[in-house]
């Protein structure tokens, strides 16, 4: 028992924590890059007053969260409004246990973990149906039913996408589809998955209520959605919870279809050798930044989805895209037409 | 590690709940459909338990399809909720009364 | 024996033209004429039927035979013998009766009346004529169906009552009936009822089949205490019905013991043959009192048919009795052979006297709408030629010799003597209480003042009324003094009969 | 599986802190729930949109195709073209359901 | 892994009427609801396909999809009879839905759908095949069932349906997960292997044999499982009443058949006391309750129950002359279902419901015909020869009879004594009572005449059983 506690779970433990302590610095710094790149794409600098170029203004915005009173309706359902957070930021730090950041870098290399990603990303979705309810406010509930509509029915897009993936990939292990996609940036399953790769990227943004998606907290229309009633550290979790998603959305975008940690100049005889150096988890960071840099671009850049737009796009244009691209990759597949289904991939890892 | 015996007695113990729920609950019509759902689960359980202790994938597919049926039990079951919902104003069981003899 | 299936046709030709007769809808002559070509043509066939039967065998004659339901090996198997054969006679001639008698009188869906009867009229031969279990089972119940229609819907005020009781009693009875014969079907192989006759049953066996075939026909027969759905059915029943339930389905109670329950479970006759001759003794003694208390004429003459019909088991399970006391020989033949007989006679006889009373009463209920005896009163000074006839079919009831009703109770009691002085002293009491409700029913009705002025202003009988009681009274008096004919053609059955009722089973 | 025990209580830990650090100065009038300057009067857990649960209906049937499609995408390679015949089979009954609720307007909101 | 290529030839039936219900379907979404003649032509033509497909693939038969599924002599009977009770049941649905405002592609949709999934459960030859068939047609009648979405009676039928139906479905597939654990295997044939060859645990095993008999209670409607049934088929409008208790009857015997004899053929012992404890317990009950009815459906519901025991009877004894006998119960009773809902349907018009017993009044008077037909198929259900349902009682009480259990036997014809005096009730009002009122009968003329013909089948049926005695018996010997 005590040999169990010392050998594997204290271990894991730290690496667990410190997964986390990265990502919520990463989230914090996301949040101030936000500001600054939308700053900047509007002709303004942003925050700058908190230490040099504004680079303690997270600290401080989360301190000051912090230090809020954490308002409790009188009209709300207590249990369930503490726990609609809490199952919020739960789901989306723990799908981190299966993201491999470099060959055999990975948590848990459990074989099912793409399901596992997506089992537990859709458990977010109970979070915002909580809050909104527990909230019993009009506007927090009307917000969640949206938002929740919302996510789930780019869940199925998104889900259409990943199959393609499998099918190319012939596995659930990300670390596997990582190595299926061997070979160079041309070997990336973004080419062959194209438009499942496009849909899955925004139905990712879709799924984070991110904008253009972000009706549901549409200021000019329902205030701030689902979690309009909350406030201080409550609030701050939600917060954390969407940054952290968005993270997690990108870097599964670079895991699936850009190749996670490979180096996109495999294959390529001179640049392969000059840039072999780099180790796998930088490109799988600067992939991964790149993604989240789109979602700042989209935002700063795109007008507001209406409701039924946004329905609309997920339902009659995603679902029926994704379905005739999945006829045609599996037909692909199992006729090993073009050069990235001819083989299973042999993996190392074990 | 946990036995056989185990899971099925935590399934035994689902099922009884869930039918008890059934034939006990008085005041809320989707607590009905909720049992129905825990029913199926504790099923699901069984199978599961079964198939992994058999070494056999039989039972496991079977739960896949269970799990397909009940989300379409659901869908049938919330709609004729929605519609008697819609008659009535209310989901408690008690009303369910005028058919009677 | 013949290539010409004459029972088929005897049986299909009025079911098949009474569901012709359901086309007529309206058109009531038409109706009437169709459905009296039909009894008749059906009459004159068994006639020819009756040419045709070989009085000194016991075999079954007439027999067609094919699968049926192969299944189970049900058969359509057909065929007569002597017991068969008068009822058969009686069932075609007292259809043409009752078409005659409802020529008038029913104005209201007259097609389906006559189709009614003529359906039923094939269903009752086909009960006779089967000789395959399952189809006599398929006759009798289906009689049930026009019979509860007829009663049903041209009966009187109570009429829905009466109905369900009786269709419920009958159907009840029948139920075990044919577990019984499943049961034999388990033992015997096959479903034809010969084979039941020659099937070894232990006793326990017998006994249980026994009562089971017991509530089945005591039902229809019907006997005491299971009875009382017989005088609610004649009240409420139009004449005809009254006269087809007198006359032929209660004949079927009978017939059924005589078929299934003595040759089949002859053992459990025996030891439970004090039943029976108990039961039939209430039956006779009791409900000749009964009958006296009544006022409706109806019911008089319902209580008296039970009465009867008492006689008639009375003479099937006394033959147990006279094997045991073979001592005491008195009169003609064989004690036994006396005493089935004496019984069949009395189920002809029976059968043509009710139906002359129920047309009797029928022809005063269609004058008063009234059948209370005390509404009536001198009937006798309006309708003379009517009265007439009336009084006779009284005394023939009441077993006045000379008239059919004497020759099968006097043959009874003969042998009833043979048993035990008091069983025949019971059973000769009916001749004095039958006398006695008789009389006096036809004294309050026929004789003295006249009552009232609906009674004065009575017609008589018109031709038609007077040619169907006439015609009756011709053949109860042809019975009545020369019964040979009729006692023929059933020797060699009833010999048959008591060779294998006297061989135990066991 | 660890990870998501502690992912828990990572979301606990704040809020607690956040109950215990912050103040807690509550007042009528801040804990009502948010309305457009007038007093919530009706419970808000009544009625909503039936579009909403059709959506979450959808979904559900939806989410199983897939649940259907993974283990098929898994091994297409193992139980060719008859497998992907069945699957094709298979989507096309799901298209002709897409199809009749489309046509039906279960997709259309506004 | 490699996957061999299933004989489809098999199941091309039901591969037809899959592809008429997408074809339908496609129309439904297609067209507005003006076209529902063409839906309804389609629906009947998907039906006489496939009837017409199962006609003439008769004959040779086995397993195919991997010992899923079956083809046999029984399969094909069930299929046609399946076809033909729904034919029937649209034909005459017809002008009844429409004058309700009913008459939606959504009915013969479900309806084929429904039919799709009794096909298949009538096919099926593995659990998993079996509990899809069965649920594929369950989740179409709960929602047929509440169709009528303004109606109070209907929706809360519907709901009792669907709550106890998917009770029912759970009992079964507790009972199934049991059986797997013990015998290690879900097809049907595996199973009767395994328990003919293996030692078992016989306790366990007795354990999940009483939750697929609670199951299949459930699905039939035996007493104590019955509670649904009688709520369902008076709330449920008539048409959906008529196709709720007809056809899916037929599959229901199915799955009794795959499951209980095919299946746990060698529990016999096991399983026939409880089927004894639910035919007494239906018969009954049923019979009983259907006395105290004034509500002409609901009376049928507790016919239905009865005839459930009866059923059931057959199945008890146990022998080939048994099942034989039950299924040739099951298809008469499907046709004097038809034929009675079929009438309280032709009653019915715009507005009237012809269901109250009071509602036959004077009948005999206003339409003989018709009261006549009525009149057969009451006595028929009543079990009087001769009439179809007398030799359906007769066939099962045989059985019964011929395995020694006399006592089942008498409780079943005393208690049938008893059923008839409700049947008898309904004659009664039809002809014994007078009219009150004349009105007109609504529905069309071949409606008329095609329920004239399934009366005349009852009856010839009852004339000539033997051919389909021999069928059935053939079926199973």
């Amino acid at each position: 028992m005590l040999d169990l506690l010392t050998q594997h779970l204290l271990p894991n433990i730290g690496k667990i924590l410190l997964i986390i302590a990265i990502l919520m610095l990463a989230v914090a710094y996301l949040t101030l890059a936000e500001r600054k790149i939308i700053g900047y794409i509007q002709m303004r600098i942003g925050p700058n007053r908190v230490g040099p170029r504004g680079l303690l203004q997270p600290i401080a915005d989360g301190l000051k969260l912090l230090l809020k009173e954490v308002i409790v309706p009188s009209r709300s359902n207590l249990y369930l409004f503490v726990l609609a957070p809490v199952l919020a930021i739960g789901p989306a730090l723990a799908a981190w246990a299966v993201i491999p950041f470099d060959a055999g870098m990975v948590l848990a290399d459990i074989n099912a973990g793409l399901l596992y990603v997506l089992a537990i990303t859709s458990m977010g979705v109970y979070g915002i149906v909580i809050a909104g309810w527990a909230s019993n406010s009009r506007y927090a509930f009307l917000g969640a039913m949206r938002s929740a509509a919302q996510v789930v029915s780019y869940e199925i897009a998104m889900g259409f996408a990943l199959v393609g993936v499998l099918i190319a990939a012939g596995s659930l292990n990300l670390s596997e589809i990582v190595m299926a996609q061997q070979g160079g940036i041309f070997y990336w399953y973004w080419l062959p998955l194209l438009p499942l790769f496009v849909v899955y990227f925004i139905s990712g943004v879709a799924e984070t209520n991110r904008a253009p998606f972000d009706i549901a907290e549409g200021e000019s229309e329902i205030v701030a959605g689902f979690h309009v009633e909350y406030s201080g550290m409550a609030f701050a979790i939600f917060f954390l919870a969407e940054y952290a998603d968005m993270i997690l959305i990108s870097i599964l975008a670079a895991t699936l279809f850009m190749g996670g940690w490979l180096s996109p100049f495999q294959g390529i005889p001179v640049l392969e050798s000059m840039f072999s150096w780099v180790p796998g988890l930088v490109w799988l960071l600067l992939k991964t930044s790149f993604f989240l840099f789109i979602y700042l671009w989209i935002r700063a850049t795109f007008p507001r989805y209406r409701y039924d737009q946004v329905m609309r796009l997920g339902w009659k244009v995603f679902i029926p895209v994704t379905l005739v691209w999945l006829v045609i990759i599996s037909t692909m597949q199992v006729f090993d037409i073009g050069p990235w289904f001819n083989d299973v991939v042999e993996v190392t890892t074990s | 590690m946990i036995a056989l015996s185990d899971f099925l007695i935590v399934a035994a113990i689902l099922f009884s709940l869930s039918v008890a729920g059934i034939f006990l609950n008085r005041k809320n019509i989707i607590i009905l459909l909720m049992c129905i759902e825990l029913m199926l689960l504790a099923v699901n359980l069984n199978f599961i338990a079964f198939s992994y202790f058999a070494g056999d994938a039989a039972g496991q597919v079977f739960v896949f399809f269970i799990l397909t049926v009940a989300a379409a039990e659901a869908a049938i079951g919330l709609a004729i909720l929605v519609v008697l919902f819609r008659n009535l104003s209310t989901i408690n069981v008690d009303v369910l009364n005028r058919l009677k003899g | 024996m013949m290539d010409f299936p004459l029972l088929s046709i005897l049986i299909l030709l009025p079911i098949i033209g009474g569901g012709l007769l359901l086309f007529c809808k309206q058109n009531h002559v038409l109706a009437r004429q169709l459905a009296l070509v039909i009894s008749l043509t059906t009459m004159l066939l068994s006639f020819l039927l009756y040419i045709g039967f070989d009085v000194t065998s016991h075999e079954m004659q007439f027999v067609e035979r094919l699968s049926w339901i192969a299944t189970f090996n049900i058969e359509y198997y057909l065929g007569i013998d002597g017991f068969s054969m008068p009822l058969i006679i009686l069932t075609t001639v007292s259809t043409v009766l009752v078409v005659i008698a409802g020529w008038q009188v029913i104005q209201d869906r007259a097609a389906q009346y006559m189709a009614a009867f003529l359906i039923m009229e094939g269903l009752m031969l086909g009960v006779f004529a089967s000789l395959d279990a399952i189809l006599f089972y398929l006759f009798f119940e289906a009689m049930l169906i026009p019979l509860f229609l007829v009663i049903g819907i041209w009966g009187g005020p109570n009429r829905v009552y009466a109905t369900i009781k009786f269709f419920l009693y009958t159907f009840f009875g029948s139920v075990f009936l044919l577990i019984a014969l499943l049961y034999l079907q388990f033992q015997a192989g096959s479903f034809t009822i010969l084979d039941f006759h020659t099937v070894s049953l232990t006793l326990t066996q017998q006994i249980w089949i026994f009562l089971a075939f017991l509530i089945a026909f005591a039902v229809k027969i019907p006997m005491w205490p299971v009875h009382t759905w017989l005088p609610d059915a004649h009240v409420e029943a139009p004449t005809g019905g009254s006269v087809i339930l007198a006359a032929i389905t209660l004949k079927i109670g009978g017939y059924g013991l005589l078929r299934f329950a003595l040759p089949i479970t002859p053992d459990a006759s025996m030891t439970l043959d004090w039943l029976v001759i108990g039961l039939s003794l209430i039956a006779i003694v009791y409900i000749g009192f009964v009958a006296l208390a009544q006022s409706d004429l109806k019911k008089l003459i319902a209580y008296s048919s039970i009465a009867h019909m008492g006689f008639v088991t009375l003479g099937l399970f006394i033959i147990f009795r006279i094997t045991a006391n073979e001592a005491i020989t008195i009169g003609i033949g064989n004690g036994q052979v006396l005493a089935i007989e004496g019984a069949m006679v009395q189920m002809i006889s029976h059968g043509f006297i009710a139906a002359a009373m129920f047309l009797s009463v029928g022809v005063l209920y269609d004058r008063m709408h009234t059948r209370e005896i005390s509404a009536y009163g001198g009937v006798a000074n309006s309708m003379p030629k009517f009265t007439a006839l009336a009084v006779f079919f009284a005394m023939a009831n009441a077993g006045l010799p000379g008239t059919s009703g004497f020759v099968g109770e006097f043959m009874v009691i003969l042998a009833a003597f043979q048993a035990n002085f008091w069983y025949a002293f019971l059973a000769a009491t009916t001749l004095i209480l039958g006398a006695a409700y008789t009389l006096w029913m036809v004294k309050r009705v026929f004789f003295g003042e006249i009552a009232n002025d609906e009674v004065a202003k009575l017609q008589d009988i018109n031709s038609r009324e007077m040619l169907l009681l006439a015609s009756l009274a011709v053949i109860v008096l042809v019975i009545g003094v020369w019964p040979d004919p009729l006692l023929n053609v059933m020797h060699a059955s009833v010999d048959n009969l008591l060779l294998q009722i006297t061989q135990s089973k066991l | 599986m660890l990870f998501i025990i502690i992912g828990i209580g990572f979301g606990v830990m704040p809020l607690i802190a956040g109950f215990i650090i912050g103040p807690q100065r509550p007042d009528a009038e801040k804990r009502s729930s948010y309305e457009c300057g007038f007093e919530p009067f009706e419970d808000t857990h009544g009625k909503f949109d039936v579009r909403y649960y059709l959506v979450a209906i959808l979904f559900i049937i939806f989410d199983l195709e897939i649940a259907f499609l993974f283990p098929w995408a898994i091994v297409l390679d193992e139980i060719g073209v008859f497998g992907l015949l069945a699957m094709f089979l298979f989507l096309g009954i799901l298209v002709v359901g897409f199809i009749y609720e489309w046509k039906k307007g279960a997709l259309e909101w506004e | 892994m490699a996957f061999e290529v299933p004989n489809m030839l098999f199941a091309l039936p039901e591969m037809l009427m899959l592809a008429m219900c997408c074809i339908v379907l496609l129309v439904v979404a297609f067209t507005v609801n003006r076209r529902i003649n063409l839906v309804h032509a389609l629906s009947q033509l998907s039906l006489l396909v496939t009837f017409l497909t199962v006609f003439w693939m008769m004959g040779e038969g086995g397993l195919t999809f991997s010992e899923t599924y079956i083809k046999d002599p029984l399969s094909d009977v069930l299929k046609l009879a399946i076809c033909l009770v729904n034919m029937l049941v649209l034909s005459y649905s017809y002008s009844y839905l429409q004058a309700r405002n009913l008459l939606q592609g959504e009915f013969y949709v479900l309806a084929l759908f429904a039919t799709l999934g009794m096909l298949v459960m009538v096919s099926a030859h593995h659990f998993l095949t079996l509990y899809l068939g069965l649920e594929l047609m369950s989740l179409c009648l709960y929602a047929m069932v509440a169709m009528q979405r303004d109606s109070f009676a209907a929706t809360e039928a519907g709901m009792k349906y669907f709550i106890l139906g998917a009770l029912a479905s759970g009992m079964l597939l507790y009972g199934m997960s049991i059986i797997y654990g013990v015998t290690g295997e879900l097809g049907i044939q595996a199973i009767a292997v395994a328990l003919d060859t293996e030692d078992l645990n016989q306790t366990v095993l007795s354990l999940g044999i009483v939750f697929l008999v609670i199951g299949i209670g459930f699905k039939f409607g035996a007493v104590p499982f019955h509670m649904w049934l009688p709520d369902v088929y008076q709330g449920a409008p008539t048409a959906i009443t008529l196709f709720v208790a007809s056809a899916p009857k037929i599959a229901a015997f199915a799955l009794l058949i795959r499951i209980l004899t095919e299946g746990m053929g060698d529990m016999l012992s096991v399983w026939r006391d409880m089927l004894i404890m639910l035919a007494a317990l239906s018969i009954i009950l049923g019979n009983v309750l259907a006395i105290a009815q004034s509500n002409l459906k609901r009376m049928l519901a507790y016919s239905t129950i009865s005839h459930v025991g009866f059923l059931l009877l057959g199945v008890l004894a146990g022998t080939q002359a048994g099942y034989a006998a039950a299924l040739f119960y099951t298809l008469v009773y499907a046709l004097m279902t038809l034929g009675s809902f079929g009438m309280i349907l032709l009653l019915s018009r715009e507005g009237f419901e012809a269901e109250e017993i009071e509602d036959f009044k004077g009948l005999g008077q206003r339409h003989p015909w018709h009261a006549l037909m009525m009149l057969l198929l009451m006595f028929s259900m009543a079990g009087i020869p001769p009439l179809a349902g007398f030799y359906a009682k007769l066939g099962v009480i045989k059985s019964v009879v011929d395995v020694n259990l006399l006592a089942v036997a008498i409780v079943a014809v005393v208690m049938s004594v008893i059923g008839a005096y409700y049947y008898l009730r309904v004659v009664k009002v039809m002809f014994f009572d007078t009219a009150t009122e004349k009105p007109h009968i609504a529905a069309t003329t071949s409606m008329q005449y095609l329920l004239s013909g399934n009366v005349l089948a009852v009856l010839l049926l009852g004339l000539f059983p033997g051919s389909l005695f021999a069928l059935c018996a053939r079926i199973f010997s």
